[in-house]
């Protein structure tokens, strides 16, 4: 199933996807989907502080902390959800031999980092003045801290290779057993959770105004936009550092 | 059971650089090949990819026993600067795990037979981690004769005279000999300076 | 055939290492008992409070010490060469290697299993819940050793080794942690313990069936 | 507008510290980010220049 | 002057192999963090218990965080050769090996310090605890180098009998845990922790005092 | 500065036996001591003693500098088997710190000198765990051209030309030659011919 990126190219040669499979075609790509990343966060940005911090009401429950919720939940989801990106272009990686997959997801990994630390912190603070405790070991915070954990994992071990291609794959499989294991790690933190009826107070289940929502969503594709740039812009540094004997990259820097 | 080797265009890739230019190179039954290079030329980077524990980062290397295409592990025997002991075992217990990973029921015979033509069958008893680096190294050797029919696996060896005494370098030759006679490869790098008698010679400088 | 001849082999030399050095059961064992031990003297010795943590206590530090005997798995054959010739066997790799974690299982897990019982004398835990604790136990520590062989091979020849190893594979026996715990507490508060102890034994077979896969793939991209 | 002065909104009805510590760490975390980004970025083009071949 | 240089040298050495392999105060660390995080899986999660095992469960953390890293302290020297430099070197052996404590407690206890408090807060503990239980670990972790460095030093080369005096000299550490536990459980409580923090600074100046003359005979003993 | 190294029956245990006859012996400044014997003769372990890196079983060794009672590390260098380089450091930091222990203030002039004249000057901020076999033995010999003076320090040399190219092996018996001419002792065992040119020469048959 494995294959190196040659027999990959033998392969796929000419289709149109496998085209931008070379970091060479790809690094111009990247660039343009950074600066409309860029863009997009900036305004999205804007549009969403100003509705949530302008337009929206004062929470009956919860006052005003509860306009954390602008940032928190984006980062919870963006933790997640990049963690899942990481997973699948280190199995693109592995089955296809791809050193753009790898660096792609190398690119994912300290964004969704910083996007976990930014979900605990925030939810911390958050629980404060709510739950009169910065932490209770609640089932949907303990999993992020335990993806946390999974994303210090991958980025110590890809960092403890000194031979580069060793350390793609070696972090890739990594990352997979992550992957495989995370739905069931969050399934028995929730068992465990619901078995101890530990803290009498969790996140959730307080109906949002409408507006609340509408900037929820649209702070969630500024958040979106924001990790696709970043996530761009160290790709393509890891393309230059690289591929840094090419031509092409010789020329680019002049 | 004629062995072969072919390499197309190999080249070994550390620390971003290749270490030498592109191999290519035919080798057939009962041929001696001096791999020879200056420190840090690429030697043992090439045996191990060789002896497939490692891999090259580009070209073809291509095992043959009788005529078909064999991987490594079937057509190769390989004693590098690492003896393969662990030094809580002792030499007995050492060898027959190598047999049995190699795909040999256990024979405490052979494997006597084995470390007497090495003239340490006295310490076969022995923790490797009481012996002398000499008597290690002549223990791991005994590894290559392991094998059921003289001959049918390539000799891959880094420095194999290494810690040997004058005597030994001298058997040690011998069993080359024998070996290569019996239409075996033997692929060895060495520093020291050594006269094996030999049908074929082939030279790979680095 | 051979296979067998190669992983009888593999699985012979691991007990032929543990008698000839009696630490690599006996130090595992002995962290065990000092993790146990150590744990009144830091939260109080109030019969209450221990019977409240004993449990948690008892399976955390089987765990830590099962874990700490991972690089026995594959360093020190790194280091002497002897990785090669498993390397290079012609037999299934991921065979030898789930033959080696069988034979590590069986040689530091009995100890751990053994002593559990009368740890749970120490913390004053009732003997069915002692009983459950080390069945729980004995799926645990083989489950962790499994995922554990994942990391230790990656990590063969990387910088990082032991503790690197701990972060990796921690967060992964979470779940045969929060099951097995699970269950000798249900027992304590008279509960029956077949829930937990079969979603254990489940992640225990589903650890079974890809770590060996993984674990061989590991080593071939770490030793490449 | 739903704030009565600028004071009040950044009381946040008293929650200022909850509110605003969490914004600020986002701030700080995308700063520290980017820094580190164009660093890198920048170290690699440099690199580039010194590789031989 | 020439000790000064040479003790010098070899705490400078320490500090390149921390940053040259970060893993190797960062391991601790975060083994420390993953333990401190797993217990509340195995104990359950009622703000009470947890307060209750905080103290307890942080202190045994740091103290296994460095208990794991004793084999640092001269293993890795034994097998390179470097070990015979040490052995070698004209100066009293005895503060050479202070030195590279001394550097090993600064590298590896430096991060668990200061991980403390923001562990304090995940066991729900007062602020007030946290800082004294800081303190404590500041305390503990030297004297648990310090008295391990005897073990390490008997065990580098694992001569029989070697194991059975590392056991005997690891209970050494309980003063210190009992001292430093029980501070942190004063103030949990109200009260003053002053002469449970004197105590155990006494014990590390006991430990400072003799351990280094001990560890050194013992590596004279065990290389011989 | 003149060194003299004296042997009074010395004798060396392992596993309950004695390894050779005792050996008496007296060696005077600028004198070439050749240990031979075979695989497990004892050589090793004579040279770790002489080093007082390990005790003799019985009988006296006693260094001399310039006419006084010195200690063996006062009085000694000794490069063995294992090269004393840890993997993670570079080169040079690894002989900074054994200058340091060694008693010398740092002086990296010094040490790159001693590498180039080992003909590794390059490979001074390389971490140690990337170089090849030969590299590391010659980086690890540096550390016996770091002393003072010439003639110093008594060498002790444990199969010094194991690993070393053919270029290198002249090079060092080279070095070992001057250190000769200037007064030092050099005890050296190996299994491989070398040629030293040397006022004296003596040799210990184990
Ligand atoms: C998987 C990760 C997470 C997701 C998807 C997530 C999602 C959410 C959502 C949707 C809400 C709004 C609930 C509502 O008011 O209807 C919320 C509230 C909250 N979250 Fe999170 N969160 C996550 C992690 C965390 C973490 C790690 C913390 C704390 C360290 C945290 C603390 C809070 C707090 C304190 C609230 C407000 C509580 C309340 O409204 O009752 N969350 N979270
Ligand atoms: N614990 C032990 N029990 C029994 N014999 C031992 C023990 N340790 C070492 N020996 C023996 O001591 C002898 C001396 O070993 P040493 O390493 O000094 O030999 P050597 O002359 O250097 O050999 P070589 O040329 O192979 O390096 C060897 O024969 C070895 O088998
Ligand atoms: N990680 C790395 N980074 C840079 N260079 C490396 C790395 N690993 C190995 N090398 C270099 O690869 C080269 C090949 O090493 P190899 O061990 O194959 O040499 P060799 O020909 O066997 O030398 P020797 O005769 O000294 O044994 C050496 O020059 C070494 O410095
Ligand atoms: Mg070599
Ligand atoms: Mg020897």
């Amino acid at each position: 199933m494995a294959r190196t990126e040659q027999q990959s190219n033998d392969r796929f040669q000419g289709r149109w996807f496998w085209r931008y499979a070379s970091p060479a075609a790809f690094y111009p790509v990247a660039g343009r989907i950074e600066k409309i990343g860029w863009f997009l966060a900036i305004t999205l940005a804007i549009i969403g502080l100003y509705i949530g911090f302008f337009r929206a009401p004062t929470d009956a429950q919860q006052g005003e902390v509860y306009r954390v919720i602008y940032i928190h939940v984006p980062a919870a989801w963006m933790a997640m959800i990049i963690y899942l990106a990481m997973a699948f272009w280190s199995a693109t990686g592995l089955v296809l031999g791809t050193r753009l997959s790898f660096m792609m997801s190398h690119a994912l990994a300290p964004t969704g980092a910083i996007m976990a630390v930014i979900a605990l912190w925030t939810g911390a603070l958050w629980g404060r003045p709510t739950w009169g405790t910065y932490w209770v070991w609640d089932a949907r915070l303990t999993s992020t801290l335990i993806l946390f954990f999974l994303y210090v994992g991958y980025m110590a071990l890809a960092a403890s290779f000194d031979d580069k291609k060793k350390g793609d794959r070696a972090s890739a499989l990594i990352a997979l057993v992550g992957a495989v294991n995370v739905p069931i790690i969050y399934f028995s933190v929730n068992w465990w959770n619901t078995l101890h009826q530990g803290s009498s107070v969790r996140p959730g289940s307080s109906s949002m105004a409408s507006i609340m929502l509408t900037a929820m969503l649209i702070m969630t594709f500024a958040f979106w936009a924001y990790c696709v740039a970043a996530a761009m812009h160290r790709l393509r540094t890891q393309i230059i550092e690289r591929e840094s004997g090419a031509q092409w990259v010789k020329e680019l820097v002049k | 059971m004629a062995l072969s080797l072919q390499l197309r265009d190999v080249q070994i890739e550390r620390g971003g650089r290749s270490l030498f230019s592109p191999i290519t190179a035919t080798i057939g039954a009962g041929t001696l090949v001096y791999v020879r290079g200056a420190n840090g030329a690429g030697k043992t980077s090439l045996l191990r990819a060789l002896a497939g524990l490692a891999a090259s980062s580009a070209g073809e290397i291509r095992w043959g026993v009788s005529g078909e295409t064999a991987s490594a592990s079937v057509a190769t025997s390989f004693v590098g600067h690492a003896n393969a002991m662990n030094d809580a075992l002792t030499v007995l217990e050492n060898l027959s795990y190598a047999a049995a990973l190699a795909g040999q029921a256990y024979q405490p015979v052979r494997i006597g037979h084995a470390l007497d033509q090495l003239g340490v069958f006295k310490l076969a008893l022995r923790r490797v981690g009481t012996l002398s680096q000499g008597q290690r190294k002549r223990a791991a050797l005994a590894r290559l004769l392991l094998r059921e029919t003289p001959g049918s696996r390539a000799w891959l060896l880094d420095e194999p005279f290494v810690a040997l005494d004058v005597d030994t370098q001298k058997l040690l030759e011998q069993l080359i000999a024998n070996e290569l006679r019996a239409g075996a490869i033997v692929l060895l790098s060495s520093h020291q300076s050594f006269s094996i008698a030999s049908p074929q010679l082939t030279e790979i400088a680095l | 055939m051979s296979l067998r001849l190669a992983a009888s082999a593999v699985f012979r030399r691991e007990f032929q290492l543990f008698a000839r050095r009696k630490s690599d059961w006996a130090n595992p064992l002995m962290f065990f008992v000092i993790v146990c031990s150590l744990f009144p003297f830091a939260v109080g010795s109030e019969t209450e409070r221990l019977r409240g943590i004993g449990v948690g206590v008892i399976f955390v530090g089987a765990l830590l010490a099962a874990l700490l005997t991972l690089p026995r798995l594959f360093d020190e054959d790194a280091r002497d060469g002897s990785l090669d010739l498993l390397l290079n066997s012609n037999e299934p790799l991921a065979m030898l290697v789930l033959a080696r974690v069988a034979a590590l299982s069986i040689g530091i897990g009995a100890p751990l299993i053994l002593a559990t019982p009368l740890f749970s004398l120490l913390y004053a835990l009732p003997s069915d819940v002692a009983l459950v604790l080390a069945l729980a136990v004995a799926l645990a520590v083989p489950t962790l050793l499994l995922v554990g062989a994942i990391a230790a091979a990656l990590l063969v020849t990387a910088r990082g080794g032991a503790i690197l190893t701990a972060v990796l594979v921690l967060p992964l026996t979470i779940p045969t942690l929060i099951f097995g715990a699970g269950a000798a507490s249900k027992v304590l508060y008279g509960e029956s313990p077949f829930a937990e102890l079969s979603l254990q034994a489940a992640y225990l077979l589903f650890a079974l069936a890809l770590s060996p896969l993984a674990a061989s793939a590991a080593l071939k991209i770490s030793t490449d | 507008m739903i704030w009565e002065s600028w004071s009040a909104f950044w009381a946040m009805g008293g929650r200022g510290f909850f509110v605003w510590g969490s914004y600020g760490a986002l701030l700080i975390a995308i700063l520290a980010e980017l820094i580190v980004l164009r660093g890198a970025r920048k170290k690699a083009l440099e690199s580039v220049d010194e590789f031989p071949r």
